[in-house]
């Protein structure tokens, strides 16, 4: 039988796929975005499980908000995406870092 | 609250003319300094004059409660107010110095000063721990920035130094003082200086203090910020710094490490002593090879403040008021040096030993302060210094006798190098044609030698005036300490008098004439 | 629950929600920068009016029940009511100096003020909240508005690089926040604070502390904690500096008040399993902050090291876990908002005769010579950073410290001040080159009253005149920490 | 029975193409299989019965945010060729904490752990009851209890949609704008000037 | 008010009145004033020692001032008269009268007179209070307070390196003795609990046997309280070991010999260990140690006494010489011939300092014998002033008919050494007697070669600057015809302001002993001392009866020294340079001093420079600030790049280091 550990388990892993997208990833700030949509998607899942295994709602009202939130933070995201790539021409990782020191 | 609040008075005053010189040009910065500190003297005067001797142990008591557990509470005993007299007598003098040398920022640097002033005087006059803690940390932004604008070509480093180091000291003693206060459940000094506190935690404490103190003494190894703040600062900066900053620590010790934790000073008079002998020979050696004036006498004040621990932990009444009389002496004669190097050195601006020499030619005037200041330095009986170092060494020798006896040897160094100093300046032919063009001492500066001499003799024949206050202070605290005092490696073990008697006479029949010259 | 109770409740938060709508809509029709100034000065005075209106909630030392909305989403309370009011002040004076700056730099556009409105909103819930979701939302935000301030001067490159960082690295430690929410969701059965509080006493599993734990790292990149500080210098640097200022006050302030509630609150019975993280973090940041401030050149750089720095502190009346160390915090916030507003507000009348900003240390050599009150406030704000008596920032420090040392935490409080004096030596650089060097003769140009004022009230509080209001900040303190503490 | 081969099929696909999504070269790759991962995670949601949160995820991911990201990745007309493959620095750290993280969230968790999770007990205020469908109970909650969060949440996309407006919107100089107003209002004799020219000097214009 | 308090305070008024007036004051109103304070004294102090001598005078203290009362630790400032103050008295007050006028005469031509005879009149102060002392401290107040005079003295003419240097050595050397000194003073306080020397005195007899730790080891109490303090004694008196300061000193003014180098300051040594001789008697071993240390000096200085060439060395070394004859007397217990010794020395050395220095008066400061040579027809009254203090330096005196005052005290010293019956008595009267024969030799070199034989000053410097400056003046025709070793300078005899104390000194060089050796020594002595020092009416009694070889002993060496110095500096001049190339090594040994200088800048001086500079730059600068403050900030600064370099602006370090913290945590709950 599928148990709450088998949905946990996948989260886990998108999870750790969404970080490692973040920091192994040298090519293109999109997939960084694209990373942390994994993430998000790895907690809605979650809280999916976790409310149906609880019989409680209020995780599927959360994974909604997270939801909410996570078209709201890719908006801005890639807002910012723009405006930089205007300034740069560029969004390659690697040149993300005048600031430092 | 007991009468007129004169403490908060001495407090205000230079506070306040603090406010007032920044605002003003620089002559009037100059008249308002002059002023505010004749005031406050006037008023240390008074303050002396109703000191009761014998009266109660803490007088002219102010308290306000500020908030939980933390009050604006005031008060002097023999000891602080001696202190304070040291306080208010050096600042004017201070000012004077600083009359002419000072030409750039001067209501700012009259500022410094008098912020100065009224910290010290905090310091030396606040009941409350962390009163006490805000003031003597206080201290050090005034100095730095006297230092670090004013100083001399160094004059960063110096600043550095001297900020980081004695911080570094002084947030250690923080944290004790609040697991204290924690512990005895109040702020009031006089109130945790009759706490037990766990012998235990004593020795962490104690530590914590003492890495304050230490610094502020300063004592080896932790004395190296001295020379160079005291090279780099302006006249006024060394003489306030010598003759007031470097007290603070052994009032700390008086007033803080002692009565507090008596055992744990015990345990580590060891630990002081030794640090103190390292320090009275290392330091008198290499005062002896200093080519820079003013180097020479801060090493030579190392010297001088290791007798002062030494003295602090004898554990007994000589240790303890020798202590203090060579805490006052120091501070009036290692500031009386200072101000003599500054004359010279507002004329010819170096330090530097060597571009001097047969002043006494053309300034003997000058030449016989400078005397009297170096002879006091050496510690010649009649001066303020031999009365505290004798006491001290006297004090400590009932304790250790290694201890004073290597001391002692600072005694020979001390007049080695000071009388070398005196002879490469002010002995000697006048090599450089323009150190022999040099004037002798002007009315502004003979009005500042004077006192300090006339302050230093006192002290050195009479020193009963300054005594007096603190006796019965002193006596209580020796009180404090007998339950943790030492034995001395000094025991008498008694013989068989009558043997050795006859063994000296046995050629002759009679008692030698031992006997009686009892004249009175 | 009453509807009607619950909207009085969050009164500040519809107010500013509803004025940021208003002046959004207005700015719709707004010409020129005449107008932007308009809708600031207009958002200021909502700001006003809603620090006005939490005052009650303050004094009366608002708990409990009453203070409880909507069912335990939210909650009014004298603790979040003093964070607010802190929130407000600092948004304020981001706001106030904002119009100068954004003129220069031509991009004065009014939805600055509205999505300053719209962050401050977002605070107040999270200092509110006393549930995850409102947390979340309420977090979440404030950092989609900070996004895009952050990004404000979008032809800037600085700016924009700012914004990107900020945005991938806020969004990576809220994936992790969320994480953790989720977890603690899962197993607490409950996303309400009491309701976590309640099912997680004793020993708990494994996943639970999980949860704790990936909660308190999303929370410390918010409040730029070691290690998830990086973000900080190279944000606070390239972000236009009234937005910096914002950053290193508002959003720290309403942060730090979160990770309070949550460490306290929920998780108040598992203070051991997130003491030692917090001192932890607490001494890393503290050293990581001073040492890295050292090195600098911007002096915008050398305050994002010093905000840093600053964390550590608080972090230290964290880790003590007691009324007095949360008091010890929020008296330490109170001051730390005052010496950064007046330390930014200073930074900003760094300008050169042509008005441009002025950043770089070696810049303001001798400053105390050209401009001697602003070099004096900014050199008492630098040493009371520092924590040197008897500048009111030591009290900060004292308070924080003492707390520590009552819960017998010495090892963290000897080693945190003596790392203190780390961190003086860089606060000692500023005044070093402001008072002991030789003129640069850059830093000449004046500046407007707004920043007189405020650098002038704020040298007021951290002077020690400030020690007048000691008895005033912990009466207040001590009632809001003990509205956190009222059901533990 | 099925279940269980359906929780196989989407969660061992769902973190394929995860795991896709972030290594492909090709960010447009990336997208359609952040796509399938979405598709499938769908499906889990579906699996333990969330059908509205499911479909909501297809609805605004699939619908919005993906094509958000292909229209960004479009516009931003990014010259793939000169993206450097590769890994980054301490990738092999990187690795390695990120094993050891999933590592620790396996066995802290309990995903593994023979007798499964012992999860909390819900306080009842929000239970998924079989009286009402899944959407119909989340609405009643979403809009009773949690109706000031949806309000804030509104306010949050509006914040969102204002900031990506300040950020990108541009007045571009240069370019025309038509006015109604004064092309309505223009007469012909404002507009036509009779002029004779000379012979042989022609019209200044 | 009592007589004595005018005494010691008239000299510090007018010390202060010249000292302090200065310049401004001019010289001859501060030498009048410090010669009228010092002759008032004088005449004040006579009738105090008529008075003891007499036996009509009680010893009593007269309090001046309260001074430190710190616990049990008390002392006041005191005056003390008993007979050996007043022994003392009079020998303070008179020479320095005498030589506060001889100065005046002598420092003629400085420009610093006030300053000197302000210095002159401070050390006649310093010198009371010290003789008047009622406790240890006061004692150590004027044994510094002479310190510092001297220090003045001997810097007076501080243009000249080698004097202030010398001033340094003197100060420097005698605080080494003071260390010894203070350390005795503390002991006693701690045995005693008390520093006031009757009070110790009389209870010192109880605390013979008893025995103390000090440094470490267990002493006898009172054995280590004494050799302290006689520590003290022997930097002041220039004893063996601490004596090298002595012959520098001589940089000083000549008068300034006279005074303190001779007569009054250097006694203060022998004064002391007589005060203090209750205490000293109850330890046999510190006694032995007086003694021994004692009769190596008096042999030791005089070696060396034989072999300089510079007048006022040749007469400080027989200083040095005539001390050790004194703490052997002190040690062997017979305090009353110190006293003697010290009372007759004083004038005959005084007259003889004052003497060289009408010589040097004389010969424009030409100091070297070798440059002197006939003098005796030049400066008649010179020459027999120096004879006079020549025979009683030398105890010239047949057995109870009539000697020289040196006859007698020395005598008496022998005497009581040999009569002490111990082995460090029997050593002292073996060197006594040897450094006897030596006395004689030197003293009668040093009149041979000033006064008697050819001129010889025709190569000194000193003279030929003189001569040269006398020819620009009248005597312009002179120049070119001497070639008597005179260079035609002829030497002038000095002013009488210099003949009146020369002659009043020779008085007492003839006279004090014969006058007073009855009250000192012989007859009764218990009703003069009244207790005032503890000695053994045995050993007097002894001393009676000593064989008549060690009566004539003296008389015998003296001759032999005589003629011995006549044989070679009159008969045949040449042997002594012969002698000394014969002896070689050892020549140059004596004649270098036994090399105490050199070694003393070898392993004193030198290794303390050494360990200054070491401590310095290797110690503070190199140890401390560089693994201190400069060590912190180096850690502090490569910490601070690290930081920056971590900071490196990669979004993904830094997403890299958020993951490690989260893992760290992460872990560290794990295994929690």
């Amino acid at each position: 039988m599928i148990g709450i550990g088998h949905y946990v388990t996948v989260s886990s892993i998108l999870f750790v796929l969404g970080v490692l997208g973040i920091f192994l990833n040298r090519k293109n700030v999109i997939i960084i975005l694209m990373a942390i949509e994994l993430i998000l998607l790895a907690v809605n899942i979650n809280l999916v499980a976790f409310s149906s295994y609880l019989h409680d709602l209020t995780g599927q009202i959360f994974a909604m908000f997270v939801l909410t939130v996570a078209a709201g933070e890719a908006a801005v995201g890639l807002a910012i995406l723009v405006i930089y790539f205007r300034d740069r021409g560029t969004i390659a990782v690697d040149d993300v870092h005048n600031l430092k020191g | 609250m007991t009468g007129f609040p004169i403490l908060t008075l001495l407090l205000a005053v230079p506070l306040l003319a603090a406010l007032g010189c920044l605002l003003a040009g620089a002559q009037t910065a100059r008249r308002l300094a002059l002023a505010a500190t004749l005031i406050d003297f006037a008023l240390g005067v008074v303050l002396w004059s109703r000191y009761d001797i014998g009266g109660a142990q803490w007088q002219f008591t102010e308290n306000v409660a500020l908030f939980a557990g933390f009050s604006y509470k005031l008060g002097i005993d023999g000891i602080a107010l001696l202190l304070i007299m040291l306080s208010v007598f050096l600042m004017p003098i201070c000012i004077g110095a600083s009359w002419r040398s000072i030409d750039k920022r001067v209501g700012e640097y009259m500022a410094a000063f008098l912020l100065m002033e009224t910290l010290m005087i905090g310091v030396f006059a606040a009941q409350d721990l962390f009163l006490f803690y805000i003031m003597f940390e206080a201290g050090l932004i005034p100095m730095y920035l006297i230092i670090g604008v004013w100083g001399g070509a160094d004059r960063i480093y110096a600043s550095y130094k001297f900020f980081l180091y004695t911080l570094l000291g002084s947030v250690l003693m923080l944290i004790a003082m609040m697991w204290m206060v924690n512990d005895a459940g109040t702020t009031d000094i006089p109130t945790l200086m009759a706490y037990d506190f766990p012998v235990g935690a004593q020795k962490w404490l104690w530590l914590a203090f003492f890495a304050s103190f230490a610094v502020k003494m300063p004592m080896w190894p932790v004395h190296t910020w001295l020379p160079d703040a005291h090279v780099q600062a302006p006249t006024a900066g060394s003489v306030i710094l010598a003759g007031v900053l470097l007290k603070m620590g052994g009032y700390g010790f008086i007033r803080f490490s002692l009565p507090m934790f008596p055992e744990a000073s015990a345990q580590f008079a060891p630990l002081i002593f030794a640090l103190s002998m390292i320090a009275v020979i290392a330091t008198s050696l290499i005062a002896l090879v200093q080519h820079d004036m003013k180097k020479l006498i801060a090493y030579s004040s190392v010297a001088h403040m290791a007798i002062v621990t030494i003295g602090l932990f004898a554990f007994n009444v000589q240790g303890l008021e020798g202590s203090m009389i060579v805490m006052l002496s120091h501070g009036l004669v290692s500031g009386a040096l200072f101000l003599a190097v500054g004359v010279i050195y507002d004329r010819l601006h170096t330090r530097e030993i060597n571009r001097y020499g047969g002043l006494a030619i053309s300034m003997p005037r000058y030449a016989l302060f400078f005397m009297l200041f170096t002879m006091a330095s050496v510690g010649l009986p009649g001066t303020s210094g031999f009365v505290g170092e004798v006491l001290a060494l006297t004090g400590v020798y009932q304790v250790s006798s290694w201890v004073a006896a290597v001391c002692g040897m600072g005694v020979i160094l001390g007049a080695a190098y000071m009388l070398y100093l005196y002879r490469r300046v002010v002995f000697g032919i006048q090599a450089n044609p323009d150190a022999a063009a040099m004037t002798d001492l002007d009315l502004r500066e003979w009005l500042m030698m004077v006192p300090l001499a006339g302050a230093v003799l006192w002290m050195g024949i009479y020193p009963e005036s300054f005594l007096r206050p603190m006796r019965q202070d002193i006596a209580a605290l020796d009180a404090r300490l007998s339950r943790a005092r030492p034995t001395g490696d000094a025991t008498l073990t008694p013989g068989k008098p009558q043997s050795a008697v006859r063994a000296v006479t046995e050629t002759g029949h009679e008692q030698p004439a031992s006997a009686p010259m009892r004249a009175h | 629950m009453s509807w009607t109770h619950s909207l009085t409740l969050v009164a500040p938060e519809e107010l500013l929600s509803v004025t940021g709508l208003v002046l959004l809509l207005a700015s719709a029709w707004s010409r020129g920068q005449r107008d932007a100034r308009a809708i600031t000065w207009l958002s200021v005075l909502a700001l006003a009016i809603a620090a006005i209106i939490v005052v009650p909630a303050l004094c009366g030392g608002l708990r409990g029940d009453a203070a409880n909305a909507f069912d335990g989403l939210y909650s009014g309370d004298s603790f979040a009511a003093f964070a607010k009011l802190l929130v407000y002040a600092a948004a304020g004076a981001s706001l106030l100096i904002a119009p100068v700056f954004f003129e220069k730099a031509r991009s004065m556009r009014p939805e600055y003020p509205v999505l300053v409105l719209f962050a401050v909103a977002g605070m107040g819930m999270m200092v509110s909240a006393t549930n995850l979701l409102t947390l979340y939302v309420g977090l979440e935000l404030n950092s989609l508005a900070a996004y895009v301030l952050a990004a404000f001067l979008r032809n800037d490159q600085r700016s924009a690089e700012a914004g990107l960082k900020y945005f991938v690295l806020g969004a990576l430690a809220s994936g992790i926040l969320l994480f953790g929410m989720s977890l603690t969701y899962g197993f607490a059965g409950t996303t309400s604070f009491a309701g976590i509080a309640a099912a997680l006493t004793g020993d708990i599993s494994t996943g639970a502390l999980f949860g704790l734990v990936f909660m308190l790292a999303g929370l410390a990149f918010k409040i730029s904690a070691a290690p998830f500080h990086m973000w900080t210098p190279d944000v606070y640097e390239g972000a236009p500096t009234p937005v910096t200022m914002f950053f290193a006050s508002a959003p720290k302030v309403a942060a730090l008040a979160l990770t309070m509630r949550i460490a306290i609150v929920p998780f108040g019975a598992q203070t051991v399993a997130w003491q030692q993280i917090v001192i932890v973090v607490s001494l890393m940041s503290i050293i990581i902050g001073a040492l890295g401030a050292i090195g600098q050149s911007n002096l915008k750089r050398l305050l994002a090291y010093s905000s840093i720095n600053n964390v550590g502190f608080l972090l230290i009346g964290l880790a003590a876990a007691t009324p007095a160390g949360v008091g010890a915090m929020l008296v330490y916030l109170a001051i730390y908002v005052a010496m950064t507003v007046g330390g930014f507000v200073a930074l900003l009348m760094l300008k050169d005769v042509d008005g441009n900003q002025v950043e770089q240390i070696d810049q303001i050599a001798g400053l105390s010579r050209e401009r001697k009150v602003l070099s004096l406030c900014f050199a008492m704000v630098m040493l009371s950073l520092a924590g040197i008596p008897p500048l009111f920032g030591f009290w900060g420090k004292f308070v924080v410290f003492q707390a520590a040392v009552a819960a017998d935490l010495l090892p963290l409080a000897i080693i945190g001040i003596a790392a203190s004096v780390i961190g003086a030596f860089y606060y000692l650089k500023v005044v070093k080159v402001m008072y002991f060097d030789e003129p640069a003769g850059v830093a000449l140009g004046k500046s407007d009253w707004v920043h007189q004022a405020l650098l002038l009230l704020a040298a007021l509080i951290i002077s020690p005149l400030g020690y007048l209001l000691t008895k005033w900040l912990s009466d207040l303190s001590s009632l809001a920490a003990g509205a956190l503490f009222a059901g533990t | 029975m099925i279940t269980v081969l359906a929780f196989y099929l989407f969660a061992t696909l769902t973190v394929l193409a995860g795991a896709v999504t972030i290594l492909a070269r090709n960010p447009v790759h990336s997208v359609l299989w952040l796509i399938v991962a979405f598709f499938n995670a769908a499906g889990l949601m579906v699996l333990v019965g969330a059908e509205f949160i499911a479909m909501l995820l297809v609805i605004v991911y699939v619908g919005a945010v993906a094509v958000l990201f292909l229209f960004v990745v479009m516009m931003l007309d990014i010259d793939f060729a000169q993206l450097r493959a590769g890994f980054v620095r301490n990738f092999p750290l990187g690795l390695l904490l990120a094993v050891v993280l999933l590592a620790e969230m396996g066995i802290g968790i309990g995903a593994w752990s023979v007798g499964g999770i012992k999860l909390g007990t819900p306080d009842g205020s929000a239970p998924t009851g079989a009286a009402a469908s899944n959407i119909e109970a989340v609405g009643m909650l979403l809009y009773s209890k949690y109706l000031f969060l949806f309000e804030a949440a509104g306010v949050l996309l509006l914040v969102a949609m204002v900031g990506a407006i300040v950020l990108t919107h541009r007045q571009r100089s240069g370019v025309r704008g038509q006015n109604i107003g004064r092309q309505i209002a223009r007469r012909p004799d404002e507009a036509t000037v009779n002029v004779k020219p000379e012979v042989g000097q022609g019209v200044t214009l | 008010m009592d007589p004595i308090l005018f005494i010691v305070f008239l000299p510090l008024l007018a010390a202060m009145i010249a000292g302090l007036g200065n310049r401004a004051l001019g010289s001859v109103a501060a030498k009048t004033v410090t010669t009228g304070a010092l002759f008032i004294a004088c005449a004040l102090s006579w009738p105090i020692f008529l008075g003891f001598l007499g036996g009509h005078a009680e010893p009593h203290v007269v309090p001046v001032l309260q001074w430190v009362r710190s616990g049990a630790l008390s002392f006041d400032w005191a005056l003390r008269v008993d007979t050996l103050t007043a022994v003392m008295l009079v020998v303070v007050t008179s020479v320095s009268a005498l030589v506060h006028l001889y100065s005046w005469g002598y420092m003629d031509e400085d420009p610093d007179q006030p300053r000197f005879f302000a210095y002159l009149s401070l050390f006649t102060f310093a010198m009371l209070m010290l003789v008047t002392a009622d406790n240890l401290v006061q004692m150590f107040f004027g044994w510094e307070g002479v310190g510092l005079a001297s220090y003045l003295l001997i810097g007076f003419w501080f243009r000249k390196p080698s004097a202030s240097a010398a001033a340094i050595k003197a100060f420097v050397v005698n605080r080494v003795g003071d260390l010894g000194f203070m350390l005795g003073i503390f002991g006693t306080f701690l045995v005693f609990n008390t520093v006031s020397i009757p009070e110790i005195l009389v209870r010192a007899p109880a605390m013979a046997g008893s025995t103390i730790h000090f440094l470490g080891m267990q002493w006898d109490t009172m054995t280590i309280l004494c050799v302290l303090l006689f520590i003290g004694a022997m930097g002041k008196s220039a004893q063996l070991g601490l004596h090298t300061w002595l012959p520098d000193a001589m940089e000083g003014p000549t008068p300034v010999s006279a005074l303190i180098h001779a007569a009054t300051m250097v006694t203060a040594g022998v004064f002391m260990v007589c005060r203090l001789s209750p205490m000293f008697a109850a330890s046999p071993t510190a006694m032995a140690f007086v003694t021994i240390v004692g009769a190596c000096t008096l042999f030791f200085a005089a070696t060396i006494g034989t072999t300089q060439w510079d007048i006022k060395r040749v007469i400080a070394y027989s200083t040095c010489s005539q001390l050790g004859y004194m703490f052997v007397a002190a040690g062997v217990g017979a305090p009353g011939a110190a006293m003697f010794h010290l009372f007759t020395h004083a004038f005959f050395k005084a007259l003889l300092f004052l003497g060289a220095g009408s010589v040097i008066h004389a010969m424009h400061h030409e100091q070297d014998m070798r440059f002197y040579g006939g003098l005796r027809k030049q400066i008649p009254w010179t020459f027999w002033a120096m004879m006079a203090g020549t025979l009683a330096i030398t105890g010239v005196g047949i057995v109870d008919v009539f000697g020289f005052a040196g006859f007698y005290s020395k005598d008496s010293i022998l005497e009581a050494a040999y009569a002490s019956a111990s082995e460090s008595g029997r050593f002292g009267f073996w060197m006594g007697i040897f450094a006897a024969l030596l006395t004689s030799f030197y003293s009668w070199r040093l009149m041979f070669l000033t006064f008697y034989g050819k001129p010889r000053w025709a190569g000194s410097e000193h003279v030929q600057h003189a001569a040269h400056g006398d020819h620009h003046g009248a005597d312009t025709h002179a120049h070119g015809h001497h070639d008597d070793g005179t260079a035609g300078y002829h030497p002038h005899e000095s002013p009488l302001s210099m003949l009146v104390p020369l002659v009043l000194l020779s008085t007492g060089a003839v006279l004090a002993g014969f006058a007073f050796h009855h009250s000192f020594i012989s007859g009764g002595p218990g009703e003069f001392w009244k207790g005032s020092v503890a000695f053994s009416e045995e050993l007097i009694h002894h001393m009676h009866g000593v064989p008549w070889q060690v009566k004539w002993a003296p008389f015998a060496v003296m001759l032999t020294g005589f003629l011995t110095a006549w044989q070679f500096y009159i008969r045949k001049p040449e042997t002594p340079a012969q002698v000394a190339a014969q002896l070689g090594g050892l020549y140059r040994f004596v004649y270098n001093k036994w090399y105490f200088d050199e070694l003393y800048d070898r392993v004193f001086v030198r290794p303390a420079f050494w360990l200054g500079e070491k401590f310095w730059k290797l110690g503070d600068i190199g140890l401390i600030d560089r693994f201190g403050p400069n060590g912190a900030a180096w850690v502090v600064a490569q910490g601070s790049r690290g930081a920056q370099r971590f900071q490196s602006g990669y979004l993904y370090s830094y997403a890299l280091v958020m993951l490690l913290g989260l893992t760290a945590a992460i872990s560290w709950v794990m295994v929690h």
